[in-house]
């Protein structure tokens, strides 16, 4: 057989015309943008969450924490007789798979979404959530992201505003503390931890004696920890993760400063105190919206059942991702399984009285506006007076 | 002058530290001519032994450390053999190689010991001494002691012992070596064992001071062999100097740069490498590189 | 010259049967063989390229023996391979001297011994070879690569017989040096047959070879074209042809 | 099959092999889901970014391990031009690509000084330093990254589709793809790779090497600066952590298997992984453990990657082809310029040059004069400094003592690639073959004479350097017909005889047509009728005009071939004059044969050992 290239390439061409032609000269994709919620199966619910790397145990709390309800709620017969399957997806902590993982949440079908516990994994997915009409309950506690004007955007906490402010108002107002110092990291929340705080400070008319700012991979603090010293304050404000700021308390202990560490979320959390060591975190003024597993009835009972499940004892992130699953599942059951901008409504109009507090959703996405101050002592968070 | 002088111990501690895992790429450079990236992460599954012995079997400190040293060397015969092939091979690939084996290292780590790490509580519990000012905790001392204790043996061992001299024959001539009658292989796998031992005795030590997790090589390691490069590559004493020069500049960049720590501790490292290429004490050149 | 070095006398004698060497698809050696009894010294000389090296190395193991039997005494030593030929009294000194340029004369000689243990075996060694070599001695705490060329080959031979070997393999030893000092290398091999070791010479310095050993081959492209006594081919014209293209 | 129709066939299969690839990669979209689609994205992105790393480290041989850096430098810009400064977003993507490019700069001026491992720590930590510069930067939004970059307008076209960006993606892909193969096929790219597989060669050659490392940095600069504006406008959110140093050991990961001297390979290999990373994503950490697996296996087993594995196996499958022999030579036409020249005038001098090494000496005042239209030969035992002799004058070394002078100018502290410009050139002992390229590329690296300054006909007018190009390809294919390897074009010379070896490094030594040529043992493993082709060919080159030194062992090669020869003996001339003469020089026998035959000299001078190696670089 003879083939001319000529002939060939033309035929190639006009192959490549009728494909398009075909194609329906329409631009790809259009026809099979996945329906958000099926009719039938299991409801489709992805927490997303670092499984891997520094932030995991994090993670690890909140998918803990999501799967607890998830299957509390199965066991019940789940909704409407359908039964709920969560899945987790690794973000590594990186924005852009989170990113990826949007998509994928988008063309596979899920409903909502829980996590991320990371404010900027968080920001980096909304735009896709937005326009796959994704609601989607994190946990991270960045201002920013109520700031957004995005719908499907809930917290499942308060924002560091209300953590520092709490914080702020105790040290200043119930101890009379005047002179704070504070150490901080460059990272996204140890950023967000410095410029609120100081917000609240300023507001209150003080300045800090000391304000060091340390990386994210520093692991020798004795210059930031020597000019706190030198400026002998009251108190140190530290915003930085629970590893990190184990690593501070610990060897600022070694460095004589003696004074109470003071800070939010992660300065009650079991990886925070093992990493100091117990004796040095003895004192550190805590502001949480979840203070110990003993507050209520509610957090003894999901204390119990965490217990039960994984074998170890819950904490705020655990809690706080069982109350957006709350919320969410709730919110799915009263507006009939709904999906996208109906299910944001719903969640919106959901009114949860949960194991941080009573949940009343504002149109920024945020639920709850107050924090605790805790304590600790002996290794675990005590609530104050 | 007191956060000055603070500042030197932070550094100095930090330098103590980075010595120990500058230490392990010089003897494996300089005997095998590897540049062995996962050396870091050697140095995590030292850390994690160690870790496992005092935190779960409650064994003290000193043993638990000996104990990681033993069993991590005996790894490092393992991966040695599974390295082998890369030895005297073109940067590109040693580099691409031993990455690799520091990715499938991390992923073991994760599946025995799970991926969120595990805090270690300081062995020595007493207060800091203070010298002009200056706090040294006590544990620091003995980072820094061992990291003596430990360049000076292995000094004395490259210098004075039969093995030791091998070694380093090895490295200069690799013919040679075989004619005097050096099992080059051996010779090599036991240099690397060496190494996995020092990396396991600095990851057994900074467990206490860090935080042990799968992922706690990364930077040590780019510290260690930053430290490494500066003193010469290969050179035994230039692997302190230039680890207690990394230390310094780093705590000093934390100092005066605050956020901008490690922007300025690269760039004035690139400067000082472009100036002085063969770090200060000279590349211990090996024949095939 | 002292004799401490000496071997006991040995009775082993040195076989090599149709010994080829290729490298990629190139035949540097093709197919030869000699034989060397106790206490002989055997030439191989020849222009650059003939092969001589190539014969040596493969000898020692050091590159791979395409085909052909080596023995040794009684040992078959084809398969042996290179560290393991200084077990079998075998030493060798290679082309280019190649000491432990960074390490000092002491440790290169120890390292010679290495096959019989460190300092406390090999003293006597060392002594012998200090005796031999007084310069050595001066300069012991030196490194090796700070040593003139003559002091580097003095190394290099004296690392060869610091385990007593029977048979000593020398690569070019008068390679760069001045004509004075080829001399000293000449009366340096004179001692070593005089305390009965067996020798195997590859030299292009025709003279030395001939002034060193009884017996000569002469290669030619990895091939052996002449062989015979000293007397004979120092009279044949065309081994100076071969060598000066005549 | 009819055996006529294969030239055709093989001519209209490159062609139709790529219209092929277009109709896949437009109808690829169709068959995919969302998310899919996203995918692909990426993927494209690090595509992009994998052919500047291609490019810096496969073809330049430059580690760098800040090329993600140089994404983030691209996307960093976009983004902060964009929402902050309000650029327009094209504005903003000209601007970024060129920001990155000059950050290329920086981060290639170490590689100016050091390389191998110390450029690895050097480029890993220059981006660190960066992580660590927008991670505390509030211009760079801090920590928390910046958001809310808009989407890039097209005509109408909605680019927040990742649909029809892929499109726009696709575009991009192809023109930088085959901009990064017409460097890497041309002469930029050529003379890069030269550098690659042996840096002292190609600087013999007339490659500044400073340069060429520097537009390698350059390139892999600008294509990162792309694959930036692109994440930026696909992912419209940019944070430290994502051009992290476990981002960039994947995209190291994704180069090597993929192949790192081909771009092709790199492509491959980023698609490839890209895609399987993500597949496994729920299986994260087996995932990991699986990929550290492949990395570890590819480096040990492939060392050249799923590119490499054809020409691997090939000769596996294929029965072995008869070995074209090779071809004669073809003298050169005896020119009447050629004539003139030979008259004798003085080309070369040297004046008691002396080369210490370390309290060595391998040359000792050592004096020379060549004549134009000369062929002298330079004898003498091994390690007499002969090497040596022709590294000072080839300006690998600068002489310690004394001056070297090549047609009447001071020459001794020139570089290597000077000495070339002004037409000198030079063979190895060792044979320096470039590994990786074929026997035309080597003539066509001898060929090129062009100064950096010619590179920017790249960016401005790339047809000419087409044309250019084609020039000397039939340069080349006339170079090669003389020397008779025509047969040989396309092979890579470690697998050819050593006999054709020696002919390709003489080939490419002559392309440039230098004034002076200096042959280091070019008979060293030639067999008898070789040895005779290269006398004639030696004859033939220095009637073309060009004056030979040559180095040589074969004293009847030298015998036949040389007018005058100098005879060296531990560094220092001891004879000199016409072969007969110098062979029954007394003092020249004894060199040879040893003393026996020459009256004892009170010689108390101990010369040293001159077994010189060349240097590395």
């Amino acid at each position: 057989m003879i083939v001319r290239p000529a002939r060939c390439i033309a035929l190639a061409g006009s192959a490549v015309l009728v494909l398009g032609v075909l194609a329906g000269c329409s631009k790809p994709g259009s026809s099979n943008t996945a329906s958000t919620g099926s009719s039938t199966g299991p409801i489709k619910i992805a927490v997303v969450d670092a499984q891997s790397g520094q932030d995991s145990s994090l993670g690890q709390w909140e998918y803990d924490g999501a799967k607890l309800a998830v299957s509390q709620w199965n066991a019940k017969g789940g909704i409407d007789g359908r039964q709920i399957q969560l899945t987790v997806f690794d973000d590594k902590a990186d924005p852009t798979t989170g990113t990826d993982i949007a998509s994928k949440l988008a063309s596979e079908g899920f409903v909502a979404m829980i996590g991320t516990a990371e404010s900027g994994v968080t920001a980096a997915m909304e735009p896709t959530l937005e326009a796959a009409k994704i609601p989607n309950i994190t946990s991270g506690q960045s201002p920013a992201l109520t700031k957004s004007g995005d719908p499907y955007v809930f917290l499942n906490g308060p924002t560091s505003v209300t953590y520092d402010s709490t914080l702020a108002a105790y040290l200043t107002g119930t101890l009379h503390d005047t002179k704070i110092a504070m150490i901080t990291n460059n990272g996204a929340y140890g950023a967000g931890e410095q410029s609120s705080f100081l917000a609240q400070l300023t507001a209150d008319g003080l300045k800090p004696t000391s304000n060091q700012v340390v990386t994210t991979t520093q692991t020798d603090f004795s210059s930031a920890l020597t000019a706190i010293k030198q400026s002998n304050p009251q108190v140190v404000f530290i915003g930085s993760e629970e590893v990190e700021a184990g690593l501070i308390v610990k060897q600022a202990r070694s460095l004589g400063i003696t004074v109470p560490f003071a800070g939010g979320a992660p300065q009650g959390t079991p990886v925070f105190i093992d990493t100091a060591g117990t004796a040095n975190v003895e004192g550190t003024i805590v502001s949480s919206p979840y203070l110990s597993n003993d507050t209520s009835a509610a957090s003894k009972a999901f204390a119990a059942a965490y217990q039960g499940a994984y074998g170890s004892a819950a904490e705020l992130h655990g809690a706080k991702a069982y109350d957006g699953t709350e919320i969410l599942l709730t919110a799915l059951k009263t507006s009939g399984l709904a999906t996208g901008l109906k299910l944001a409504d719903a969640i919106r109009a959901t009114q949860y009285d949960g194991l941080l507090g009573d949940f009343r959703y504002d149109k920024t996405g945020v639920g709850i506006f107050k924090t605790s101050i805790g304590i600790v002592k002996n290794g675990s968070l005590v609530a104050v007076g | 002058m007191q956060v000055f002088l603070q500042t030197i111990v932070g550094g100095l501690n930090l330098g103590a530290v980075y010595a120990l895992v500058a230490l392990g790429f010089a003897l494996v450079y300089r005997t095998m001519g590897l540049v062995n990236f996962a050396h870091a992460d050697v140095l995590m599954i030292g850390a994690y032994i160690a870790a496992t012995f005092t935190v779960s079997q409650h064994l003290p400190f000193a043993v638990a450390v000996l104990a990681s040293i033993v069993i991590t060397g005996v790894i490092g015969l393992f991966i040695e053999r599974f390295l082998r092939p890369l030895e005297g091979r073109d940067f590109d690939l040693m580099l691409i190689g031993t990455i690799g084996f520091g990715i499938v290292l991390e992923s073991v780590a994760t599946l025995i010991w799970g991926a969120t790490g595990e805090a270690v509580p300081s062995p020595v519990q007493t207060r800091p001494l203070v010298v002009f000012g200056a706090s040294v905790p006590t544990y620091d001392l003995v980072v820094m002691g061992v990291a003596v204790v430990a360049m000076l043996a292995l000094s004395l061992f490259l210098e004075r012992t039969r093995r030791g001299v091998a070694m380093q024959a090895v490295a200069m001539d690799y013919d040679a070596a075989k004619a005097v009658g050096i099992n080059v292989g051996r010779s090599n796998a036991i240099a690397f064992a060496i190494g996995a031992g020092l990396a396991a005795l600095a990851g057994a030590l900074v467990g206490p001071e860090l935080y042990v997790s799968p992922t706690m090589g990364g930077s040590i390691g780019i510290d260690g062999f930053a430290a490494a490069i500066l003193g010469g590559f290969g050179s035994i004493p230039g692997a302190v100097v230039g680890a207690l020069a990394v230390g310094l500049l780093n705590s000093f960049s934390a100092d005066y740069f605050q956020g901008y720590a490690d922007l300025a501790t690269f760039v004035l490292f690139a400067v000082i490498v472009m100036i002085k290429p063969t770090g200060l004490f000279g590349e211990k050149t090996v024949l095939r590189a | 010259m002292s004799t401490a070095v000496a071997a006991p006398p040995h009775t082993r004698q040195l076989r090599v049967e149709d010994l080829s060497v290729r490298y990629g698809g190139v035949r540097a050696v093709e197919s030869v063989s000699f034989s060397i009894a106790p206490g002989e010294a055997l030439g191989i000389i020849g222009a650059n390229g003939a092969g001589k090296t190539s014969t040596l190395r493969a000898l020692m193991g050091l590159v791979p023996r395409a085909a052909g039997t080596v023995r040794y005494g009684e040992r078959n030593l084809t398969k042996a391979s290179a560290h393991t030929m200084v077990r079998h009294g075998i030493g060798y000194v290679p082309e280019g001297r190649h000491v432990f340029s960074g390490l000092s004369v002491e440790k290169n000689l120890l390292l010679g011994g290495y096959s019989r243990g460190w300092r406390k075996a090999n003293q006597e060694a060392l002594d012998g070879v200090y005796a031999r070599f007084p310069v050595l001695a001066e300069m012991a705490g030196r490194p090796a690569g700070a040593l003139s060329g003559g002091q580097q080959q003095m190394l290099a031979i004296g690392r060869a017989l610091m385990p007593k070997p029977s048979l000593v393999l020398l690569d070019e030893p008068s390679m760069g040096l001045s004509p004075k000092l080829v001399e000293e290398i000449l009366d340096i091999l004179t001692g070593l047959r005089a305390a009965g070791l067996s020798l195997l010479l590859v030299e292009q310095n025709a003279e030395l070879a001939f002034g060193a050993t009884g017996r000569c081959l002469v290669m030619e492209n990895g091939r052996v074209v002449m062989e015979g006594d000293v007397a004979r081919l120092r009279a044949d014209d065309r081994v100076q042809r071969s060598y000066l293209g005549l | 099959m009819n055996p006529t129709l294969n030239p055709l066939l093989r001519r209209y299969r490159a062609p139709a092999g790529y219209l092929l690839l277009a109709v896949l990669a437009y109808l690829l979209p169709y068959q995919l889901g969302s998310y899919d689609m996203h995918v692909l994205d990426t993927a494209f992105v690090f595509g992009i970014l994998a052919i500047g790393l291609g490019i810096v480290m496969g073809i330049a041989g430059q580690i760098n391990l800040a090329q993600i850096t140089l994404m983030g430098v691209g996307a960093y810009t976009t983004a902060v031009l964009t929402t902050q400064e309000n650029y327009g977003f094209w504005v903003a993507a000209i601007l970024a690509v060129l920001a990155s490019g000059l950050v290329g700069l920086i981060i290639g001026v170490p590689a100016l000084r050091v390389q191998s491992h110390y450029l690895g720590i050097v480029t890993l930590g220059l981006s660190l330093a960066f992580t660590d510069w927008v991670t505390t930067s509030t211009l760079a939004g801090s920590g928390s990254g910046i958001s809310g970059i808009p989407v890039p307008p097209l005509g109408g076209i909605d680019l927040s589709d990742d649909y029809l960006y892929y499109y726009l993606e696709l575009v991009v892909f192809v023109l930088s793809l085959a901009f990064g193969l017409f460097v890497v096929r041309t002469r930029l790219g050529r003379r890069m790779r030269a550098m690659r597989d042996d840096p002292l060669a190609a600087g013999s050659g007339g490659a500044r090497i400073p340069v060429l490392r520097m537009t390698a940095f350059l390139l892999a600069g600008l294509y990162g600066g792309v694959a930036g504006v692109l994440y930026a406008g696909l992912i419209r959110f940019v944070a430290p952590e994502t051009f992290s140093t476990a981002d960039m050991f994947l995209l190291l990961a994704m180069v090597v298997i993929g192949g790192r001297q081909s771009l092709w390979g790199c492509v491959i290999g980023a698609l490839a992984l890209s895609v399987v990373q993500d597949e496994l994503t729920d299986l994260s950490t087996y995932a990991q453990l699986g990929y550290g697996i492949v990395v570890v296996i590819t480096a040990v087993v492939a060392p050249t990657g799923l590119a490499g594995l054809p020409g691997r196996i090939r000769p596996l499958i294929r029965r072995q082809r008869e070995q074209p022999a090779l071809a004669p030579f073809q003298p050169y036409p005896a020119t009447a310029a050629a004539r003139e020249t030979a008259t004798g005038r003085e080309l070369l001098r040297l004046d008691a040059v002396t080369m210490r090494f370390k309290g060595l000496t391998a040359l000792r005042e050592v004096s020379l004069s060549v004549g134009a239209g000369e062929i002298r030969g330079i004898v003498g035992p091994n390690g007499s400094g002969k090497t040596t002799l022709f590294n000072v004058i080839s300006g690998l070394y600068q002489a310690s003592q004394g001056t070297v002078s090549f047609a009447d100018r001071h020459v001794h502290n020139l570089r290597p690639y000077r000495l070339s410009d002004l037409g000198l050139s030079r063979t190895f002992q060792n044979l320096r073959l470039f590994r990786e390229l074929t026997v035309r590329e080597h003539v066509m690296v001898g060929l090129d004479r062009t100064r950096p300054g010619w590179a920017w006909r790249y960016a401005i007018w790339p047809v000419g350097v087409w044309r250019a190009e084609r020039r000397l390809g039939a340069q080349a294919d006339e170079l090669l017909d003389r020397y008779g390897l025509a047969g040989f074009a396309k092979a890579t010379p470690y697998a050819l005889p050593y006999g054709i070896q020696r002919r390709v490094e003489l080939a490419r030594a002559m392309a440039g047509e230098p004034r002076l040529l200096l042959l280091d043992e070019p008979a060293a493993g030639l067999n008898a009728t070789e040895k005779a082709q290269l006398v004639e060919i030696v004859r033939s080159i220095r009637d073309h005009g060009t004056t030979v030194i040559i180095i040589e062992h074969d004293m009847g090669l030298v015998m036949s071939l040389c007018g005058k020869v100098t005879v060296l003996a531990a560094g220092q001339v001891i004879a000199e004059g016409a072969p007969a003469d110098v062979a029954a020089n007394p003092s020249v026998i004894e060199a040879y044969l040893g003393r026996a035959a020459a009256p004892r000299q009170t010689d108390a001078a101990e010369p040293a050992p001159s077994k010189t190696k060349e240097p590395t670089v």
